[in-house]
């Protein structure tokens, strides 16, 4: 009786409209902000904080991005390390070069400049569909990365291209730069993920994500009931560079602290993101979080599982692991195909039904 | 003649070489493609993995040797005998068979009928399977190919153009046997895809899985016949770039090289896929020899896509892809 | 109209056993849609049966789960049982139900867009064991059903109309040579003359070749006309069923499904109120 | 029967009053490589009146609509609409002059609910900018909620309350076109352009399907062009009919006319139905 | 109680071919320490891996995971996640030895107080490959024309500015050619250098990136004796691949090579015939494994110094620091740990982590499948390479708010 929606009658289209129709998620949802932000900083360790939660929020950032070019807008994109680095490089820049500038403005800067980068980049999406568009947006990705480690002005004409982000704060609290605490970086970045997360839902419940959707199911019969393919592309490939410029910032300050274009932002980043956006889920915003943390905390607890537990030695486990990893990625397919959200969906619908078995 | 020219010659001769290698790998692509619609991206690691095996069965090396010292304790290592390249590469074609049967078996028999992404994604979970079991099967040292295929500079070309240009042009061995590989394995597998009732069955499942189900065309049969082929088209790419620069993890990533070759020529097409290497390997090579100078180099990496995606903008299907159908 | 000559063989019963039984079967979409509710049918031998019922009643479900298309859906037959000629074929790939000669016509068509007609046409005589010429025999012979296909042999099948697509599918499944048809609205999107001529087609093969026939068929004036027998559907159960000349007597049949009214039939334009149908179920 | 005066309309049997000329075909001819789809074909459409296309299949009726609504920019002629010779356009922006259509092979977006998709009929009614809505604020809420009520009127209206939420993939044929319609009912068109909306449904339904239609261009004066092989529910419910075959116009008038044309019924009807 | 160091090695991914032998050397040779002295100064080490896949973000993630076991001294082993850590390591006052690799300005120690690359770094490499260069061509390479092949990356990109400095000096004419990693397709650069007709080639690769070039250079007949890489473009695995074709090859070496020294009875007796030897044990003795054990001799030394300087046998981080800081490398001491002239003699200060920069040049001979040292201890030119050092990490100080000085 725990999971029901009987009872909860919709009597007017706002509450009709809610994230949460069902009282049960709804609570769900506060109770996990709430956790996540009063109790998670009260019992995060260092480890914890680095090597699994503060990569688990900023790849769900990436990972919302993408899953609003391809889940929402259909259009497949294998540039997402490309256009991290363009926020990341964006964000060395204006962190060197206007120091006083605070950091949330940086980052939110370093969004736009990506999101200037994507539309670009997408303007070939108009005529070219599918798997060919993949080739637009890795030429993005292959030719940005060149960019940025063969123009010195990027990297600020250091001798070896490396950026190195120097220590800026919050309200007197370092967030980025070696001095920064785990749990400062846990913060800044928990609040883009709930705002981001937050506009995302907004934006694809709304007029645009119909526009995207539509585009994305069937893209000539949405041009002819009257959606303008430019448009709704080109903002779909802005929204989504964005979050991903948001997330190549994160990624570079606040996470990593020193990056190189090719070796952080390579080609395996953009396939890094397109899992967690497929496995956990086209076109669902939870599918974005459950993607990452199971591509983000799945090879780090079979790597403590295996090695530290077991003994086993690190290569041996390194091979297993990527192994587990791609059959977990073909096991969830085979399970459900629209990802964990999907599954989870499902699940769901189960147990409205419980205790009936359909 | 002025040596820029014979300079620029030289390049482009060496980029229809080079193309063809890249062509070699997306050949695989295209044999899957098209029968299936799946965008295999598994296909550079079957080439490592194709190679890995080879070298492995002529070495007589155990497989899995260092799990199971790991785990029993043992210091196994090889077999003690080797094996005469021709009957590894017997062998080789064999696991690759039993590998498009396991794929069929317990893949794609389960993703009948779901979207091309889908399909994608699971190739991709593929890739990262086969990878982890090729290290743990063969060790991720590098190791070296020997196919018996000559190497180095070709003599004859050198000689023939330094009687005609008075500049002998480099070309690699190998790579001209690399063509001559390419052109047969061409040949076959168009005549088997236009001029066979299984080619045309390769098509109708690639337009509808469930169409293709309901007129009885065993959709398990089609594809472990073309994953046995892409499997051997993998071994031949294998083998040609694990001699040229040792068998290791990297193999895997000339992938890379052959998407843009192959979006280039159209996924569905083969003679697409060589002519698509043509146009790019001397695109490429020619703008580093042109433009490398002046904007720092090392442009192959992004040239080949930019070039395919010019051409995209003009044939959204590749120059020899099918046309996409757009009707309502 | 009704009343206007109808083809002998409705009131022939099939002389022969059962050529399919379905036993109560349910079906699960994506594990948790119960689209079937226990549902049996039998199909006897060169005869023609018919499937009614409206919208989402179950009907192209049935016929997935017969030839077992429906797994390519996410769907499951979780109970019961579907004896064709002696055999459970519920664990069969479809290819396997092709080889035994039972071949679907799928409903929206599913043409092979990128082949030409006749390439479609020639894939449905992908398990045929013989020669060339006994195929291309066919090939005229379908021709011959639907010469707008000849005309329009050469292109490439996505280009063609919503009816001819219509008829390469049906065209394509009478290449194999099949003992039995399942047929998914196959009048669908035809023009009225087609829509005639198809069932005369059907008729033809099942008396000179004997093909049984199973159709799912929103036009139920035409259905009822030509098939022996009829079953009704409705959400997933049946809830009628028998010989096709009693199903068009049965004035709820009458009203609901022919558009007959005791006065005849009348505009549609007169229809002055949406009418709901009596539920049997209700 | 039909008044000569072209802009004055005229009067239907039932009483209904037909406006002056919405639309006009004026000798359009479209090609696709050799095959000729239409065939220098003219025609008009007046406000508020119903008005079939028939022929067989392959005559080109889902062509001329696709010309319409501008899928299609056919080779030659020209499309007049409320008086002034139509530019080529886009298909939205066609679609933004108030004309909504369904298609012969559903075209529902599958990825998304009943309700998403009717709502994406009335997209050129929503005007919120991209700010308000990631913001679900004011305006693009409120919008929302308007709009949200007129489409709840179209699915009561089409009876479909049901399905509302459920992911249209699932639906059986027949309600996926009723979806279809509810979707380009939603938009509010002056002309609904509809292709082939009862095939694969039974008498019953096409019933319901014709009442549906009859009360849109009813309440609302609604024009509608309509594509369908039954003949009765042609012959019941259009004022006038265009006929074709292989690309030609071979008849047009009223469904009498038409009914009894030699040519209409050697290329179409065969033995007349009923 | 224990000493614990732990590698951050790479037995997978692109680089794993180079990562495994150096990982096998620097754990067998903790193996002997533990086996045959019980330990350093009767402490037992305690030795475990963490797997980084040569990937930074990887490397964050090991770094998290081994700081809060106290280890004595990472080593990162790669250019990229050296970068990473140097600001956190010095927070967390953890040192680090990047040994021929990493951030060269690390050198002063006044700036890097807690990272340490001796005892060479690319600057060195890069100028005692043209000492060496000066040397064969009597003093001159004016009108010499020099090619740098190098790995697109920080790590290739390191030898640009000295090689750049130094031809302004000697008047030789410098080309730099990149490869993109992973750099298996060199055609284009090949048949750039056929026809720039360089002298020299200097080469700055890793991984897949030697064979291919040693090939390619074979292929086009390039004589292999002007062909010189750096000190990981030396090892087995770069020539073997290219079989004949790579005869007469150089690169730098950092230690020697092979199994000649004395310390692998030792490591046989104690380490291989007792079946505790990592990975699969058909490393021993190649290049990278003499480099890794040659890390962990390094490692034990400073260990033991700084054991003797605070008395304390159970040393902490900290004390691990003042060891390096006070490591004092002489020839007889190398001759005592077993290994003769294999390292230069050297010392580390507190304003310089670099040790002597010296390096020797290696050939390979392709009939005898070995590295033959061809010269002694080059030295570089300390003076130039300290004026670099100094501005670099100046900057990277005032970048910082760093106030140059010494810990102790
Ligand atoms: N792929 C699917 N996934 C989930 N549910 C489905 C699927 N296909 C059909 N259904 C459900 O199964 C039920 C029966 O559908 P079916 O298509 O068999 O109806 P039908 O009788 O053929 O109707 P129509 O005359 O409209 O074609 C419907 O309620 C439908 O919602
Ligand atoms: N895009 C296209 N390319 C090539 N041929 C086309 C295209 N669109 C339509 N045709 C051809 O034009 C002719 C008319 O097609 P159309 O779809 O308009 O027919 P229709 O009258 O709607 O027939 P039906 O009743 O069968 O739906 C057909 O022969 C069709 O094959
Ligand atoms: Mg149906
Ligand atoms: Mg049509």
């Amino acid at each position: 009786m725990l999971y029901r929606e009987a009872g909860d009658f919709k009597t007017s289209y706002t509450s009709d409209n809610q994230t949460f129709p069902i009282r049960f998620d709804r609570y769900g949802y506060y109770f996990v902000l709430g956790v996540a932000f009063l109790v998670m900083p009260l019992i995060l360790n260092d480890y914890w904080t680095n090597a699994l939660v503060v990569p688990f929020l900023i790849y769900t950032i990436a990972a919302l991005g993408l899953n609003i070019l391809i889940g929402y807008c259909g259009q497949l994109s294998l540039g997402t390390g490309g256009f991290m680095a363009v926020g990341a490089y964006a964000s060395y820049k204006l962190m060197t070069g206007f120091p006083d500038l605070n950091i949330i403005f940086v980052i939110l800067l370093s969004g736009l400049v990506t999101a200037g980068v994507g539309v670009l980049f997408g303007l070939p999406s108009l005529r070219i569909k599918g798997f060919y568009l993949a080739v637009a947006t890795l030429a993005a990705q292959f030719f940005l990365i060149w960019l940025f480690t063969r123009t010195p002005w990027f990297f600020n004409y250091s001798p070896t291209g490396m950026i190195s982000a120097p220590t800026r704060t919050v309200f007197g609290i370092p967030v980025t730069g070696a001095s920064a605490s785990a749990l400062s970086m846990y913060m800044i970045c928990l609040v883009f993920l709930v705002a981001l997360a937050w506009l995302a839902r907004n934006l694809t419940r709304g007029t645009l994500g119909r526009q995207w959707m539509a585009i994305r199911d069937m893209d000539i019969a949405a041009e002819i009931i009257g959606v303008n393919p430019l448009w709704s592309k080109l903002t779909a490939f802005a929204v989504s560079s964005f979050y991903i410029g948001v997330a190549g910032a994160l990624l570079f300050a606040v996470y990593l602290g020193a990056a190189e274009a090719g070796e952080a932002f390579g080609i395996d980043k953009s396939f890094l993101v397109l899992f967690m956006v497929i496995i956990g889920g086209l076109g669902s915003i939870f599918g974005a979080f459950a993607g990452a943390f199971f591509l983000i905390a799945g090879p780090v607890l079979l790597k403590i599982m295996l090695v530290d537990n077991l003994g086993w030695a690190t290569d041996l486990a390194a091979h297993l692991e990527i192994m587990i990893i791609g059959a977990l990625i073909i096991v969830t397919l085979i399970m459900e195909p629209h990802g964990i959200a999907a599954l989870w969906r499902t699940i769901k619908e189960k147990l409205r039904l419980w205790p009936f078995p359909y | 003649m002025p040596d820029t020219l014979l300079f620029a010659m030289e390049a482009a001769a060496n980029g229809l070489t080079a193309g063809v290698m890249y062509a070699l790998v997306a050949l695989g692509f295209v044999l899957i493609f098209k029968a299936s619609g799946i965008f295999n991206f598994s296909q550079g690691v079957m080439a490592l993995f194709a190679a890995l095996t080879l070298v492995g069965l002529q070495s007589g090396q155990i497989p899995f040797a260092h799990l199971i010292n790991a785990i029993f304790g043992t210091r196994l290592h090889y077999f003690g005998f080797t094996l005469p390249t021709l009957a590894a590469i017997a062998g080789t074609v064999v696991v690759m068979i039993v590998f498009a049967w396991l794929v069929e078996r317990y893949i794609f028999r389960h993703l009948v009928n779901q979207e091309p992404i889908i399909l994608f994604m699971a190739t991709i979970g593929l890739a990262y399977f086969l990878e982890g079991l090729g290290d743990l099967m063969w060790g991720a040292e590098v190791k070296r190919l020997d196919v018996g295929i000559p190497q180095g500079m070709s003599l004859a070309v050198d000689e023939t153009t330094f009687n005609w240009f008075g500049y002998g042009f480099y070309m690699d061995t190998l790579e001209l046997w690399a063509a001559l590989i390419a052109a047969i394995l061409v040949g076959a597998l168009v005549v088997f895809s236009q001029y066979t009732k299984q080619g045309r069955a390769l098509r109708a499942v690639a337009d509808d899985h469930q169409a293709a189900l309901s007129v009885g065309i065993s959709l398990r049969f089609i594809w472990v016949l073309v994953w046995s082929l892409a499997g051997i088209v993998a071994l031949v790419a294998g083998m040609m770039w694990g001699a040229k620069s040792g068998v290791q993890f990297s193999l895997s990533l000339i992938a890379l090289k052959a998407l843009p070759v192959l979006i280039l020529g159209g996924f569905t097409s083969i003679p697409g896929a060589i002519v698509g290497g043509l146009i790019i390997g001397v695109g490429e090579k020619l703008f580093d020899f042109f433009m490398g100078p002046l904007i720092g180099g090392a442009t192959e990496n992004w040239f080949a896509y930019m070039l395919a995606l010019v051409f995209l903008l003009f044939r959204p299907q590749g120059l020899f892809g099918e046309k996409i159908i757009e009707r309502v | 109209m009704l009343d206007a000559a109808t083809p002998q063989n409705t009131t022939e019963q099939p002389t022969q056993a059962n050529l399919l039984e379905v036993n109560n079967i349910e079906v699960l979409y994506n594990h948790v849609i119960l689209a079937l509710k226990g549902v049996s049918l039998e199909v006897p031998k060169g005869g023609i049966t018919a499937l009614l019922g409206g919208n989402g009643a179950g009907k192209s479900t049935t016929l997935k789960a017969i030839s077992n298309l429906i797994h390519s859906e996410r769907g499951e037959v979780t109970k019961g049982s579907i004896i064709y000629d002696g055999e459970n074929v519920v664990d069969m790939s479809p290819a396997d139900l092709v080889n035994r000669g039972v071949v679907q016509v799928m409903e929206g068509r599913h043409c092979f867009e990128h082949l030409t007609v006749e390439e479609n046409l020639l894939t449905g005589a992908y398990t045929r064991k013989e020669g060339r010429s006994e195929i291309a025999a066919d090939l005229e012979l379908v021709y011959e059903y639907f010469p707008r296909l000849k005309e329009r042999r050469r292109s490439q099948a996505g280009y063609t109309s919503g009816g001819e697509q219509q008829m390469t599918a049906i065209g394509r499944a009478l290449m194999s040579r099949p003992q039995m048809i399942l047929l998914d609205e196959p009048s669908m999107g035809l023009a009225p003359q087609l829509v005639e001529q198809i069932f005369e087609i059907v008729s033809r093969l099942n008396r000179e070749q004997g093909v049984t026939f199973l159709l799912a068929e929103q036009n139920t004036n035409v259905a009822l006309r030509y098939a022996n027998t009829g079953f009704i559907l409705e959400n997933g159960r049946v809830v009628m069923e028998g010989n096709a000349k009693e199903l068009r007597e049965n004035p709820d049949v009458k009203e609901f499904y022919l558009g007959m009214s005791d006065t005849g039939r009348k505009s549609y334009r007169e229809v002055r109120s949406y009418r709901r149908r009596k539920r049997w179920l209700a | 029967m039909l008044d000569t005066q072209p802009d004055e309309g005229y009067t239907t049997a039932d009483g209904r009053k037909i406006g002056g000329v919405a639309m006009e075909m004026k000798n359009i001819t479209l090609r696709f490589g050799g095959v000729v789809a239409i065939k220098d074909i003219s025609f008009d459409i007046r406000w508020g009146e119903v008005r079939a296309i028939i022929g067989p299949n392959g005559a080109g009726k889902s062509s001329m609509l696709n010309v319409i609504s501008g899928f299609y920019n056919p080779q030659e002629g020209e499309v007049i609409y409320k008086g002034y010779r139509r530019p080529r356009m886009r298909p939205y922006q066609v679609a933004r002059t108030g004309i909504a259509r369904t298609f012969q092979n559903i075209a529902l977006f599958e990825g998304m609910s009943v309700l998403d998709n009717i709502m994406t009929g009335r997209l050129n009614h929503m005007k919120a900018n991209i700010f308000q809505q990631a913001m679900w604020w004011g305006k693009a809420q409120k919008e929302e909620e308007e709009n949200r009520e007129k489409v709840e009127k179209v699915i009561d209206f089409l009876e479909i309350q049901h399905i509302r939420k459920t992911p249209v993939a699932r639906l059986p044929y027949g309600l996926k076109k009723r979806v279809e319609l509810a979707r380009a009912l939603a938009a509010e068109p002056s002309i609904l352009l509809l292709d082939e909306p009862m095939a694969g449904m039974n008498v019953e339904e096409k019933e319901d399907m014709c009442r549906f239609i009859l009360d849109v261009n009813d309440e609302f004066g609604t024009t509608i062009v309509l594509i369908e092989h039954d003949m009765g529910v042609v012959m019941d419910l259009s004022d006038r009919v265009v006929v074709m075959d292989y690309g030609k116009k071979i008849g047009d008038g009223t469904p009498d006319e038409v009914r009894n044309n030699e040519e209409v019924i050697k290329a179409y009807l065969g033995v007349t139905d009923d | 109680e224990s000493l614990f160091f732990p590698n951050m090695s790479y037995r997978t991914g692109p680089f794993a071919a180079g990562g495994i032998p150096f990982a096998d050397g620097y754990a067998d040779y903790f193996t002997l320490i533990n086996e045959r002295d019980g330990g350093i100064g009767g402490v037992p080490i305690r030795y475990s891996e963490c797997e980084t896949a040569y990937n930074t973000e990887r490397g964050v993630e090991c770094y998290q995971a081994l700081r809060g076991e106290n280890p004595l001294v990472l080593q990162p082993l790669s250019t990229g996640i050296t970068y990473q850590i140097i600001p956190r390591a010095a927070r967390d006052e953890i040192p680090i030895h990047s040994m021929g690799y990493g951030r060269t300005s690390a050198v002063n120690g006044e700036v890097f107080n807690w990272t340490f690359n001796y005892p060479a770094n690319y600057w060195d490499g890069a100028s005692v490959i043209i000492n060496y260069l000066l040397d064969e061509n009597e003093g001159s390479l004016d009108d010499k024309k020099i090619v740098l092949l190098y790995h697109n990356s920080a790590y290739g990109r390191e030898p640009i500015p000295t090689l750049t400095r130094l031809s302004e000096r000697l008047g030789y004419e410098l080309l730099t050619i990149g490869v993109d990693s992973p750099g298996q397709e060199q055609g284009s650069q090949w048949l750039q250098i056929r026809r720039e007709r360089p002298d020299y080639v200097i080469m700055w690769g890793w991984g897949v990136m030697n064979s291919t070039a040693v090939q390619e250079a074979a292929n086009i007949r390039f004589p292999m004796e002007n062909f010189i890489g750096v000190w990981w473009s030396g090892s087995q695995q770069d020539v073997l691949p290219a079989g004949m074709g790579a005869d007469g090859y150089k690169a730098l070496a950092m230690h020697g090579t092979g199994t000649d020294y004395p310390v692998y009875d030792d490591l046989q007796e104690y380490v291989y015939d007792r079946g505790l030897a990592a990975g699969t044990g058909d490393e021993v003795g190649t290049v990278l494994y003499s480099r890794g054990m040659y890390a962990a001799m390094l490692a034990v030394e400073a260990a033991r110094t700084a054991q003797e300087i605070h008395g304390v046998a159970n040393i902490t981080p900290a004390m691990m620091r003042d060891g390096m800081a006070n490591l004092v490398i002489t020839e007889e001491r190398m001759a005592e740990l077993g290994l003769p002239d294999f390292g230069p003699p050297f010392e580390v200060s507190c304003q310089n982590h670099g040790g002597s920069g010296q390096a020797m040049i290696q050939q390979w001979d392709a009939s005898a499948q070995e590295w033959n040292l061809i010269t002694d201890w080059i030295e570089p030119d300390r003076e130039l390479i300290m004026e670099m050092v100094m501005e670099d990490s100046l900057a990277f100080a005032a970048e910082n708010d760093i106030e140059p000085a010494c810990l102790n």
